[in-house]
């Protein structure tokens, strides 16, 4: 049967041209990797000066959804999209493993891959990791500013206080968002919950869109509306803060709330088209290394996959291990959940529901 | 305005000879130029805002002011390995691509329709019509779903494609004016002074046509120049600058995209004024000569 | 004759058999013309005669539908426009705007490859006098200017036929006047044939060595200027060249000198030779000037016909000649031209007069004059205007 | 330059010339481009909006088919983004036309004797054009954010509630569409007014008319042409807009316009059969609205 | 007067000091001028004399730098245009294209409120004959059919004083001789005060009851159009209304009856009565019509002036009369008018005449006539041609 906008047939990978084209393109989140003042990036010139190789670095990815929506057909065909490597949160990574939007890393070329954390080498959409690699983890959690609201907020239900009306942000990724008020309604999202559930947490989501308590729902671009000041009060991932605290003063804070946290991985990947695969090993194989984890780490206050990057931290700087957004321990992490797998009926129809509120209807 | 309502009985109170009454200040004497001017305010603030912001200090995101540099003016290409002005480029080079094929092919068109008769003239002008009667993302979803079905990928050709496509229509209304306004007997005039029809054609007609030729191909340029909607959807990892920027306001737009659109800005601004000033000094040296 | 060369002296040009049709329309039904090399020939006729037509015939910028066309004997049916040794002058004069006044001289000699296109064109300039704005813009010129502009880029050509459409129509009044003296000293300079379209029978007059009066894509009659106005063959020439006086009445008499005809009991006589028919109903004229006014009975004699008595109706002073409106019974209205030399009778609106001329300066002519057909139809302009005139003539008389 | 595509110029008269083999090899190449890349697209638009999903395939796949309800579903599911987009190109037509109106006949009219005046307001008005008109939209974004002077300034002056705010609100997205569309709007008003002939408005008050009287009933009707095609540059491209409506730019989850509508559905829920059929349902409704109010504003041949 | 009403007859206009300055520019230095009530008054003057301006400042178009404007005896200076007791035919008809011809001529009284506009607007188009037209838009009528709806829109409101300002000028000439009959019946049958302004001086001739030349912002002569033509003032007067051929001369002899000019020689007299000045150097002039043209010496009389012998160097025939220019050596050239009634000497290019006038047909001007200075600028194309005319004559009376 002829269909579109999906595989037709899986897409070939591109000749890897690596050797003679010393460079590499790197999509990634905003506020995800170390920055200095002038806007330039320790760790990747780092890199460069030792591999040789030059580094794209492009804030490309405002939500998983986006992201894909603008490359996907050249995926379809093939065809360089523009990023040898991006960073992709599980689930979406799945997604791309399964149409063969991907290409096979070459674990030769990351000998640093031992240093996993021997908790995430076998996810059930990539075993052994064959095709992907955990760039940073984290929570979806909220935050707020601290001069606008001293007391602070504890939990989902806070961001409903009138006070707050038209001043709070959720995020467009569904699974955060809707993950986050599934455990204020009391669900465990680990575990079996069905629509039942779901659309009781869509109403909640719904009345407070509605009634104009929530001003906007975005991608990594709520960080623009935190700093614009537009909302107060957000739902945010983990280490964001950290890098706008830094450029704008010690101005706002982050907490799981109290009925708990999403907990994430976002992953390296090599679309299917890229010509500079090595080149991207290269590039996964430096962050691997502990010592340059921990100064990422120092920096995104993300949770690091890399083992050995505790002890590295604690070189640069020995608050850093206590840090719970970095190396969280037991306590914290049994307050965070990992969102359950979804089904591709499933997918479409919470993404058809979620997305129903981001279009106001 | 009001006022002139109750007129004609004030004229009958009025004796015969009344005094010579002083005439109201008509609306338009004050009322329209403090208009004017207020609404040029208006229509410049974000023009003046992006110039302003185009000197801030800013490390990423431009939104607060941090102080003044110039640094963003000299270093334009330097942040974020170039993207700015590489998006930028590509829009030239796409503006440009784009003017020059829809430009030839629309004037092609407004010439056959002016000149000649046919029969399918009411489809034609149906045809022409239904692009810019279109919006920009049923142009840009219809192409993007036509390409991937041919399993074209995105790259500049398809935004150029594109592009072309929906000038095509303005080029034929602003040419066609021209030709329109084109009195034949020039051209019988040519003919009778022994030109051949190609002579007639390049010696005549276009040069006649140019201004028109020009004024569309300018159009063309800007609406390529400023499109996001249509190459948004067939641009594939290709940049633009309309894309950079939709694409970095999610993440903080940087100074230098304020950096070149001030200096587009300022640029086309000149020319323009230039423009503007040799017209009206040559149409002032006209009458005098006149 | 190769449009590679200049004309030494004007062609003649021939027109064997036209024929034109548009599109739902003929335009010029079937027309036979000959012009004589050097002549100034005028082609007169009232709008959408087809005077245009068949001058763009002959520069071929049209094709006719039958027919041949010579220029200087040589056949040019199936010649295109820019091989044919015609230039022509536009009404709109259609000066090319982005040419300065001397490139657009020049066009005609350098798509020719002619040597010194622009020494010609200067020269060309000098003739018409308007060198010393030979840099200038059509725009930055008056309409006079222009229209000698667009004289001196067709003359510098040297064609062998110049074809001039209304080149004065959009000139005032006075200037038009001025032009039309300079095109003929001009056409006088240069001795090349010139075919001169217009609708002012005054400018055909004044200009032409012969004048050709067309009407409906034919041509009614051709002949020297003064010639067409002393015998005028059709009603539609004796009322389109000039005004006149027709009456319409039965041939009562005929001799080898003249035919006497009834008009409504009056008898009015016509040399033979002026008249086209000699029998039956037949439409007479005289011209307005050549009528005289006087306040007694005037006896008709054999040099002399008479009609009245007849009522002024108006009297209309226009400076150097007075018209007079005479309702006369039996006749209709007649108009009467007196010269305001200070001498002659002066009659006021409402008196009783006379109306007499000369019988030589008569005309029979070959068609009958039917009143009502003068007019197209009833809402255009000409006509209402007209029966308003006779209404007011009608009331008047009555009142 | 760029505006002279708005000056009509006076038409000569043309005897058409019969059909001839020029006229093909000149329109040929143009009308094909257009029927490759305007009509094929359409067509495959259609087909897409008919599709339904295949049968055990993942997210974002369809099969050819004849699946009409796609249309019913998107109607059902979008129509108060039909309605909003409808409205909110509306609004901001009618707020463009009473903005530019007086402007274009300021510069049109006005300001006749200085040809250099009017030039220059002319490359005013212009100007915007000039500039990326993203960032225009940001820059209102900015100067219009809860944090703004014009904002906190109207708080102050208690012309804004306290806890109201600008972005993210239908006024904001209207505000940016008529800003945006403010140049199509003022250039064709202003080609007209220009040519407008003061005589006929002479001949207006010549006929008793007062100056309010004269604007209604001459000075309106004849600058009607530009009127049509003002209203219609700036309500077709408003209608189908996604950047002003935006959440990134001026609007927020409950000012989401069709044109989002469409995006979202292409780019997020892969749904590309709803998409097509939103696409064509908003084609062919402006089709309808153009066609009957250039019926009724008596202008047909303006096209 | 209230505009509500209707007039019931025409009012009087009287312009007291009227003066107009535009920004670098007097339009109108110091105008007075009293038109009465129910009169035909015609305003003649080459172009940019002023005359629209003054229509214009009357309509309230145009305000005045100073001076007043009264209406039927009141001041309506500080009024507006629409409300004022007045309505103009504009010269480009100002219909409005977007209303019907009904509604174009409903539009006044509606504004004004008046009941059953639609049936007086039919009512004033039966007047112009246009009934059946009503519902057309202007764009579909013929020029002259505009010029009656213009007319029409005017006159359904019963003005006062109706403006025209060159109604006529965009007709050809046969429909502008029509249309000056039309526009003379209805004036005639609604009664009002005309105010028409042309610069065809035949038309302000034939049509008004009393003509005013202008002049620079200012009326040089004012009369009764014989009495104008007949009797000239001015050189500007002389040139502008008719031809005249002017000679100039010291006095040489006054009497009662008669002052004697010396030209050149020759001995010219003129009746005291017809002259401005009697002393000193003086312009005299006669028209070309009433100047007669002989083969042989005329001797002078008092009641006779003659001057010769000259050289006939052009004739041009018109149909109804016909033109000849003779160069005389000690007068210049003149123009003399001959109807061709068919008597007469007719002479043909070259011949030796004598020219004579009556002396009653003389006149004597106020000011001296320049030759050259009537003509503006050298590239002009009005005294170009009239210079390449003069060469011509020189040329021919050389060789
Ligand atoms: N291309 C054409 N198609 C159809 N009819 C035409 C065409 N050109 C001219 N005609 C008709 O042919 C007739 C003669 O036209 P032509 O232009 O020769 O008239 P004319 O004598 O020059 O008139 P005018 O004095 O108004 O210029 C007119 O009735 C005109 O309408
Ligand atoms: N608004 C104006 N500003 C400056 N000068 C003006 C203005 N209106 C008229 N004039 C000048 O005033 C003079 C008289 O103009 P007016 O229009 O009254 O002439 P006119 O007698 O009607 O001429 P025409 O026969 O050409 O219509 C002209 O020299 C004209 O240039
Ligand atoms: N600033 C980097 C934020 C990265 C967020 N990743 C998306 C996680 C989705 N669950
Ligand atoms: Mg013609
Ligand atoms: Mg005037």
């Amino acid at each position: 049967a002829c269909s579109t906008g999906g595989a037709q047939g899986k897409p070939t990978a591109a000749a890897d041209t690596s050797a003679t084209d010393k460079t590499v393109n790197w999509a990634n989140w905003a506020a995800y990797i170390d920055e200095d003042d002038s806007g330039a990036y320790p760790t990747l010139e780092r890199f460069t000066e030792e591999t040789g190789i030059e580094v794209n670095y492009e804030v490309a990815v405002d939500d998983n959804n986006t992201y894909y929506g603008k490359v996907k057909d050249q995926l379809a065909l093939g065809k360089d999209i523009g990023a040898d490597t991006a960073v992709l949160t599980d689930w979406m990574a799945a997604r791309w493993i399964r149409f063969g939007y991907t290409q096979k890393l070459n674990h030769d070329n990351i000998p640093n891959i031992v240093n996993l954390n021997p908790a995430l080498r076998d996810p059930d959409f990539d075993k052994g990791r064959a095709y992907t690699l955990p760039w940073q983890g984290g929570f979806a959690g909220i935050c707020w500013n601290k001069e606008a609201i001293p007391g602070g907020i504890e939990s989902v239900e806070d961001l409903w206080n009138s006070e707050l009306k038209g001043r709070v942000g959720v995020l467009s990724e569904m699974r955060d968002t809707m993950g986050l008020i599934l455990q204020q309604n009391g669900v465990d999202i680990a575990s079996d919950w069905g629509d039942e559930e779901f659309d009781a947490a869509i109403e909640v989501l719904r009345e407070q869109v509605e009634s104009g308590q929530v001003r906007n729902i975005k991608g990594n671009s709520y960080l623009e509306d935190l700093k614009s000041e537009d909302t107060l009060a957000a739902i945010c991932w983990s280490g964001d803060i950290t890098v706008i605290n830094a450029e704008a003063g010690d101005k706002w804070e982050f907490a799981i709330p109290t009925a708990g946290g999403t907990l994430w991985n976002d992953n390296f990947l090599v679309p299917i088209g890229s010509p500079r695969k090595a080149n991207a090993e290269a590039l996964m194989n430096f962050y691997y290394d502990p010592e340059v984890a921990a100064e990422v780490a120092a920096w995104v206050n993300f949770i690091t996959p890399v083992v050995g990057a505790k002890e590295a931290a604690i070189a640069i700087d020995p608050e850093l291990a206590e840090n719970q957004l970095i190396f969280p321990n037991e306590e914290t992490l049994s307050n965070a959940h990992i969102f359950r797998s979804l089904s591709g009926a499933e997918e479409q129809k919470y993404q058809a529901q979620f997305q129903s509120i981001l279009l106001g209807a | 305005m009001l006022g002139g309502l109750g007129e004609s009985q004030e004229l009958d109170s009025r004796g015969p000879r009344g005094r010579v009454r002083p005439r109201r200040l008509g609306l338009g004497d004050w009322l329209l130029p403090v208009y004017t001017v207020i609404a040029f305010v208006f229509l410049l603030i974000p023009i003046a805002y992006t110039f302003v912001f185009s000197f801030n200090d800013s490390i990423k995101s431009n939104i607060s002011w941090r102080g003044f540099t110039f640094d963003k003016w000299l270093n334009v290409c330097t942040v974020e390995g170039g993207a700015v002005c590489e998006a930028f480029g590509n829009s030239i080079i796409i503006g440009i691509a784009a003017t020059v094929i829809a430009t030839t092919l629309g004037t092609m068109i407004a010439i056959a329709l002016v000149r000649y008769r046919f029969r399918a003239r009411g489809a034609i002008s149906l045809l022409l019509f239904l692009p810019m009667a279109t919006p920009e993302v049923v142009l840009g979803a219809g192409l993007a779903a036509q390409f991937l079905a041919v399993g074209v990928a995105k790259d500049m050709t398809t935004i150029i494609l594109a592009h072309t496509m929906f000038c095509i229509s303005f080029v034929v209304v602003t040419v066609k004016a021209r030709v329109a306004s084109l009195d034949p007997a020039l051209e019988e005039a040519g003919r009778d002074l022994y030109g051949s029809p190609s002579q007639v054609f390049w010696r005549v007609t276009f040069p006649l046509l140019l201004p028109g030729i020009v004024a569309a191909a300018l159009l063309s340029f800007a609406l390529s120049f400023d499109d996001f909607i249509i190459t948004n959807f067939n641009s594939g990892a290709v940049s633009t600058f309309p894309k950079y920027i939709y694409i970095s306001a999610s993440r903080g737009i940087p100074a230098e995209a304020n950096v070149i659109a001030s200096a587009v800005f300022l640029f086309a601004l000149v020319l323009v004024i230039v423009a503007q000033v040799s017209r009206a000094a040559r149409a002032k040296r006209l009458a005098k000569l006149g | 004759m190769s449009v590679r060369e200049f004309a030494e002296r004007g062609a003649d040009l021939e027109l064997v058999g036209i024929q034109k049709r548009f599109p739902g329309f003929t335009a010029i039904e079937d027309l036979d013309l000959t012009i004589p090399a050097g002549s100034f020939f005028a082609l007169l006729g009232p709008s959408g005669c087809g005077k245009t037509t068949t001058l763009r015939l002959v520069a071929g910028l049209e094709e006719p539908t039958s027919g041949r066309i010579l220029i200087g004997g040589r056949d040019v049916t199936g010649t295109k426009a820019h091989e044919r040794p015609v230039n022509t002058v536009f009404q709109s004069y259609a000066l090319f705007p982005h040419m300065s006044v001397l490139e657009n001289v020049a066009f005609g000699l350098k798509r020719r490859r002619i040597g010194d296109a622009l020494g010609r064109a200067h020269e060309a300039l000098r003739l018409v006098e308007l060198d010393h704005l030979a840099q200038r813009r059509p725009a930055q010129l008056s309409g006079g200017q222009q229209q000698r502009v667009a004289l001196a880029r067709a003359i510098v050509n040297r064609p062998a036929l110049l074809l001039l459409d209304e080149p004065l129509g959009a000139l005032d009044l006075k200037l038009r006047r001025q032009m039309q003296l300079e095109l003929k000293t001009i056409q006088e300079e240069v001795g090349l044939t010139f075919l001169h379209v217009t609708h002012d029978q005054e400018e055909a007059m004044t200009m032409a060595d012969t004048v050709a009066v067309m009407n409906k894509g034919a041509i009614e009659q051709m002949g020297a200027p003064a010639e067409l106005y002393e015998l005028p063959r059709t009603s539609f020439v004796a009322n389109f060249l000039g005004q006149s006086n027709l009456f319409t009445g039965d041939v009562a008499g005929v001799t080898d000198a003249a035919i006497t005809v009834d008009i409504a009991g009056a008898r009015v006589i016509v040399p033979t030779a002026r008249a086209q028919r000699h029998t039956g109903r037949v439409t007479i004229g005289v011209r307005p000037e050549k009528v005289t006014l006087s306040r007694e009975a005037i006896a008709p004699s054999s040099d002399r016909n008479a009609l009245g008595p007849g009522r002024i109706v108006d009297v209309s002073f226009s400076g150097v000649s007075t018209q007079y409106l005479v309702a006369i019974p039996e006749a209709g209205t007649v108009t009467v031209f007196a010269q305001n030399t200070g001498s002659g009778p002066v009659v006021g609106e409402g008196a009783e007069v006379w109306i007499s001329w000369p019988v030589e300066h008569g005309f029979g002519l070959d068609d009958v004059a039917e009143p009502s057909s003068r007019f197209a139809a009833d809402d255009d302009t000409t006509s209402i205007a007209a029966q308003r005139r006779e209404e007011l003539v009608t009331e008047l008389e009555e009142g | 330059m760029a505006f002279a595509a708005f000056q009509t110029a006076e038409v000569v008269p043309q005897a058409p010339r019969k059909r001839s083999r020029i006229a093909l090899f000149l329109l040929l190449p143009g009308l094909l481009y257009l029927v490759l890349f305007f009509i094929t697209p359409l067509f495959s638009l259609l087909l897409t909006s008919l599709q339904a999903p295949s049968e055990f395939g993942d997210i974002g796949q369809y099969d050819y088919a004849f699946n009409w309800q796609n249309y019913v579903t998107v109607m059902t599911d979008y129509w108060p983004h039909i309605v909003r987009s409808f409205g909110y190109a509306l609004a901001a037509t009618v707020f463009a036309l009473l903005f530019s109106y007086p402007l274009a006949y300021f510069i049109g009219v006005k300001a006749r004797r200085w040809p250099m005046l009017q030039g220059l307001m002319l490359v005013l008005v212009i100007a915007p054009f000039f500039i990326s008109f993203l960032l225009r939209t940001l820059a209102w974004k900015q100067l219009l954010s809860d944090e703004s002077f014009v904002i906190t300034s109207l708080k102050a002056l208690s012309l804004m509630a306290p806890d109201a705010h600008f972005t993210g609100t239908p006024f904001a997205v209207i505000f940016g569409l008529t800003y945006n569309f403010i140049p199509f709007m003022t250039l064709p008003l202003y080609t007209t007014l220009e040519r407008l002939d003061l005589r006929y408005l002479e001949a207006g008050s010549d006929l008793y008319a007062n100056p309010f009287t004269v604007f209604r009933k001459v000075t309106i009707p004849l600058s009607m042409p530009g009127i049509v095609a003002g209203t219609l540059l700036t309500f077709i491209p408003a209608a189908g807009d996604y950047v002003n409506a935006s959440r990134d730019f001026l609007g927020g989850p409950d000012t989401q316009m069709m044109g989002n509508v469409i995006e979202a559905n292409f780019l997020v829920l892969l749904n590309y059969p709803a998409a097509a059929a939103l696409s064509i349902i908003l084609m062919a409704a402006i089709l309808v609205l153009v066609g009957v109010y250039v019926k009724r504003s008596g202008t047909e041949d303006l096209l």
